[in-house]
């Protein structure tokens, strides 16, 4: 893998080749893909949410395609902290990139707990919080919609794992400028946004929600506007990273998210669609970094004029 | 990283000709062979733009892997399968794959039953034409609504095989269902050595159900709505029995083909 | 017209043919597609969002395509509600519909005023609150977001106004629910939801949003998953009617809304790309009333199992 | 309700062929036809599912209202013109329309100027052609880069048109910009009754400034976002000028052609 350093960054402690990461929920443990592509071309990986204990998931129907996105409702379906650290950890450096690890929970002190034990871990660069799973029925989203608690469980959070602390938002949190400083406040490293929006569809000839769970995430192009809204927004809000996604498909959709003020972009739905979106992202950066002379694509961060 | 042979084909489309009403065979032409083993299948983008946005799932029904020939043979179900339908011969197809595991056990000298629920004959086609040419035995039953609702006799000839048919309405062939034809089979005819399966979910239940009864190793192709077809979503899960418990597995990269007696049918 | 029993629904106080109402904004005062269908085929128009004062609008662009939907930013472009029931109230008996009046403001008491001297106006029969409008600087959103709030100027906006009230409502309140049972118990006599959802597009060669206004709000089908659920949401909380609308383009885009809850159902964006949408919605749910045996739409009112 | 004839057409594409390297001349048989004017546009779908999920505006560049034959020149700007480009004969193309004003004065006897920059000489192409028909007097200027950027002499012959073409390098025509190649004109021959313009904001900006230093009326043809065409969303909104304030016209239905003193092209 060369590495071409006008995409280099360094997000919250994580060394990165590029800005590119591989979000939580869409790419496995990184290995899943790479028949398609090396996952060291990726800057990181986010692994799947983890929880202290395991997560069997929801019944299928998981997923149901919508106009330019998708509905899913797994129910962070994952083998538990412990499977994972025994098992998946050590194995995580072969992936030749940082792995930073998604962690979710249904009371504070289970994200506390979970952060603790991947403290040190081999393998795991840093930990994404979750408090915006919108298909877990306690917790998930209704923590990441209130600033007190959600000051509260970063803070309980980082109190436990000291390694780069990622903290990932809801778009439906109603004041979300206020969620992010909270984050910020209890000691986030960088944000992550946006998770999916909770969404329903209607199968109307059996008259029932077509996923088991009855709603799910929206992601996937669909919900672009309303990232790039909200990076746009929090940006400005808070003085630590934003890791921008939601809906990335090419070079142009991250470069509005760098625009509009992230530091580093992340891919979830578009793998699906296009294994190879990785590479064809980052040739599009320096495609646009060599036809505008820019030298590093660090100059494009929060560029957007208005 | 097991399969290598993984890439993306951008493939010509030949031919796309209507088989019966609603199924279409579609002829393309890969740059490279996939080297598919029957049971696995690729994934079709639909169009430029976004919607429809993820790709679909099709079963191989048949490869020339020396040619890089590769046959889809598409039911239209949905607004995507219209699309597919509605591609037109001299178009580029943008195509995956192959991937999931194929049917297992392919140079098995027992004889093999391989049994198709309507559309659900695609992957096993590939499966019974590759028989064919190896010199295995096998029988190949099929079921349909009616007569028109399977493909002519002629369709078949090309690879030498002669299935035999069963239509609900009595049409062609066996009047009934194929798990009927199925069981009429066993009851008339030597054990084979395996079933493999492919059709609606209630039809692949009752096949597993058959082979358990009696004691036959069967292996049923199952379809769920997919995402990523390569096992990083888990979008697709299916329950299956372990342990008295029920977990979910991947249809698209632990399967699409699974032992029938792991596969928990009642949920 | 011939209209269908099959379809007519008496929402809050209005008599309508059918549940097919043009959503606000994006049907003019209900003329302006006359040349394609018959303004009576609908069965109500919700006509442009109507303040105070005149309006002049936000400078262009005003519009941008996103994938499956559209960010508008028209800023309420009005000739004010003075000129309104001057020149065009008087008009819109003609429609051969019931119209319907959306009105925003900027405080409080603008709604009230608003509300206020539309009271017993000829060829109005009913108003919508807009308590929800992204692209108003002053009020706008913020009003739709705090139940305490939402209460308030539902109260003052009721006691203004004696004829049908529907509050429209945005899916972006961090507790939907919360608004929408605050705007039941000041007197709204129905809801509409949803409003747009805030997003934002960038102009990559440009380095700038596209929008004048920076953000506009997200239509079209890539909003309809968070509408559907949405409608879901409040029509099992609240016992007024509900009106569902967001991305609506078809009968069985009509059907989930209806199946959610919905007792009428609005359509907004579908109007641009196919002028014809609403005698085609009418004529898809008559076929599905026909292939289900059911003798009227409203055996499928939030009769979606779970 | 002024304008009846507006219906939705489903049109057979007769021909889709490159005139130049990025524009491409369609040749659609309507149904109806559709008596446009000229200065009046049509609205394509450009596909089935909703991404891209807007219509796409085009002047009619020609209509041969007997044969109910229309025809649009469409230059490739971005995804949704690089789907029109693909578009294949004898594909169905949903169209509506036609919308909006055309250029005033149809018949006025005066002589017109017709000033056309780049892909804006389109809809003054149909305008040319039917002064051409009446007999009414008018003269043809149209600006490009280069001699390859704009179409062959050829192009015009079959309306016997005869445009004076300016050219930035000099290449073909004029060396100039077609707004130099009109003041050029103005300086050395009689003054027209008329200017009626169509092309990039800052041409159209300097054809008016023109116009009004000399007391030409002229008419331009402006261009904006749409989003409903039929003046109901006021998604299209330019301003003006009225009574020394600023105010928003609808270019979809106001328009597109306005009076070029009104327009404020300032902001
Ligand atoms: C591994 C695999 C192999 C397949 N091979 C073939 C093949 O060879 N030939 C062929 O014609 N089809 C095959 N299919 C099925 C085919 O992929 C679907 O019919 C297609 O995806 C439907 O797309 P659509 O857009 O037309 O329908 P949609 O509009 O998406 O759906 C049509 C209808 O099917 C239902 N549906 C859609 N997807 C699924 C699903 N996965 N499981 C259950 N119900 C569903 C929907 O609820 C709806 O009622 C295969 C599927 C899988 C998973
Ligand atoms: C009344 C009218 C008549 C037209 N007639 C013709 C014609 O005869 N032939 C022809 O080739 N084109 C014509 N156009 C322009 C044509 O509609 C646009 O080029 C087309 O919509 C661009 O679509 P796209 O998806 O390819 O580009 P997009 O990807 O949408 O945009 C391409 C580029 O153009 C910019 N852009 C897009 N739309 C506009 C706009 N309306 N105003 C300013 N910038 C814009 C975008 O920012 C982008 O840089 C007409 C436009 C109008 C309003
Ligand atoms: C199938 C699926 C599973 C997901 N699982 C998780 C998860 O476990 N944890 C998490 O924080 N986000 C999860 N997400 C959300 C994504 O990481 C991402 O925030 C969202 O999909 C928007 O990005 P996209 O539009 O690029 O997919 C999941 C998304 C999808 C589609
Ligand atoms: C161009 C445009 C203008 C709009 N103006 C208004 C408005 O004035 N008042 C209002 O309440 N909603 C307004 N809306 C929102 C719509 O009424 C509707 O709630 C939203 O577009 C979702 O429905 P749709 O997806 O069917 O368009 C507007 C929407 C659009 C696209
Ligand atoms: S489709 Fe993603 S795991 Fe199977
Ligand atoms: S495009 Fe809607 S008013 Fe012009």
């Amino acid at each position: 893998m060369k590495a071409d350093p006008r995409l280099a960054v360094n997000l919250a402690g994580i060394a990165m080749r590029n800005p590119l990461i591989a979000a939580s929920g869409c790419y496995g443990y990184g290995f899943d893909y790479a028949a398609w592509v090396d996952p060291a071309e990726w800057g990181a990986i986010v692994v799947k949410g983890t929880t202290l204990r395991p997560r069997p998931g929801n019944p299928p129907p998981r997923i149901v395609e919508t106009p330019s996105g998708m509905l899913n409702a797994i129910g962070l379906q994952n083998p538990g902290v412990e499977y994972f650290l025994e098992t998946i950890s050590p194995r995580l450096n072969a992936l030749g990139c940082p792995a930073i690890v998604n962690i979710a929970g249904e009371t504070i002190a289970e994200y506390r707990a979970v952060a603790g034990l991947l403290d040190g871990a081999p393998g795991v660069s840093g930990v994404e919080v979750n408090i915006s799973c919108p298909n877990v029925q306690c917790g998930g989203i209704s923590f990441g919609c209130d600033p007190a608690v959600v000051e509260e469980l970063v803070r309980q959070v980082r109190g436990a794992y000291r390694g780069p602390l990622l903290v990932k938002l809801s778009p439906e949190a109603g004041s979300l400028t206020e969620v992010a400083r909270a984050a910020e406040r209890a000691g986030a490293d960088a944000l992550s946004l946006i998770n999916t929006i909770r969404g329903m569809v209607i199968d109307v000839e059996a008259r029932r929600p077509v996923l088991e769970n009855l709603t799910g995430g929206l992601s996937g192009p669909a919900i672009r506007p309303v990232a790039v809204r909200a990076v746009w927004e929090v940006a400005g809000a808070v003085s630590i990273p934003v890791v921008g996604l939601g809906g990335i498909t090419s070079a142009a959709d991250a470069l509005q998210f760098i625009l509009a003020g992230a530091t580093a972009v992340a891919v979830g739905t578009a793998n699906f669609v296009e294994p190879y979106a990785v590479r064809e992202i980052k040739a599009g950066l320096l495609g646009y970094l060599a036809k505008n002379g820019l030298k590093h694509y660090r100059e494009l961060i929060g560029a957007a004029k208005t | 990283m097991e399969n290598k042979a993984q890439i993306a084909h951008r493939c010509l489309l030949l031919e796309n000709k209507a088989v019966t009403g609603d199924w279409f065979l579609l002829t393309l032409q890969a740059p490279l062979p996939l080297q598919a083993r029957p049971g696995q299948f690729v994934q079709l983008r639909l169009g430029p733009g976004t919607d429809p946005l993820l790709r679909r799932p099709f079963s191989i029904h048949h490869e020339d892997s020396i040619a890089g020939r590769l046959r889809l043979l598409v039911r239209v179900a949905g607004a995507g399968t219209a699309r597919v339908a509605a591609f037109v011969a001299g178009q580029e197809i943008d195509l995956l794959g192959p991937f999931g595991q194929g049917f297992p056990y392919p140079e098995e000298k027992a004889k093999a039953l391989l049994v198709g629920g309507g559309i659900g004959m695609a992957p096993l086609y590939f499966l019974a034409a590759q028989r064919r040419r190896e010199g295995l035995p096998f029988d190949f039953l099929i079921g349909g609504r009616s007569a028109a609702s399977l493909p002519a006799d002629a369709y078949f000839r090309e690879h030498r095989l002669e299935p035999s048919l069963a239509t609900e309405d009595g049409s062609r062939g066996f009047r009934g269902t194929v798990t009927a034809l199925l069981e009429h089979r066993l009851l008339t005819g030597p054990q084979p050595g395996r079933i493999h399966a492919c059709g609606p979910l209630p039809m692949l239940a009752r096949v597993a159900e058959i082979g358990r009864a009696r004691g036959i190793p069967t292996h049923v192709s199952l379809e769920s709505r997919l995402a990523c077809a390569v096992g990083a979503c888990l979008g697709c899960a299916f329950p299956f029995h372990r342990d008295g418990a029920v977990e979910y597995r991947r249809v698209c990269r632990d399967g699409p083909v699974f032992n029938g007696e792991e596969v928990c049918f009642e949920s």
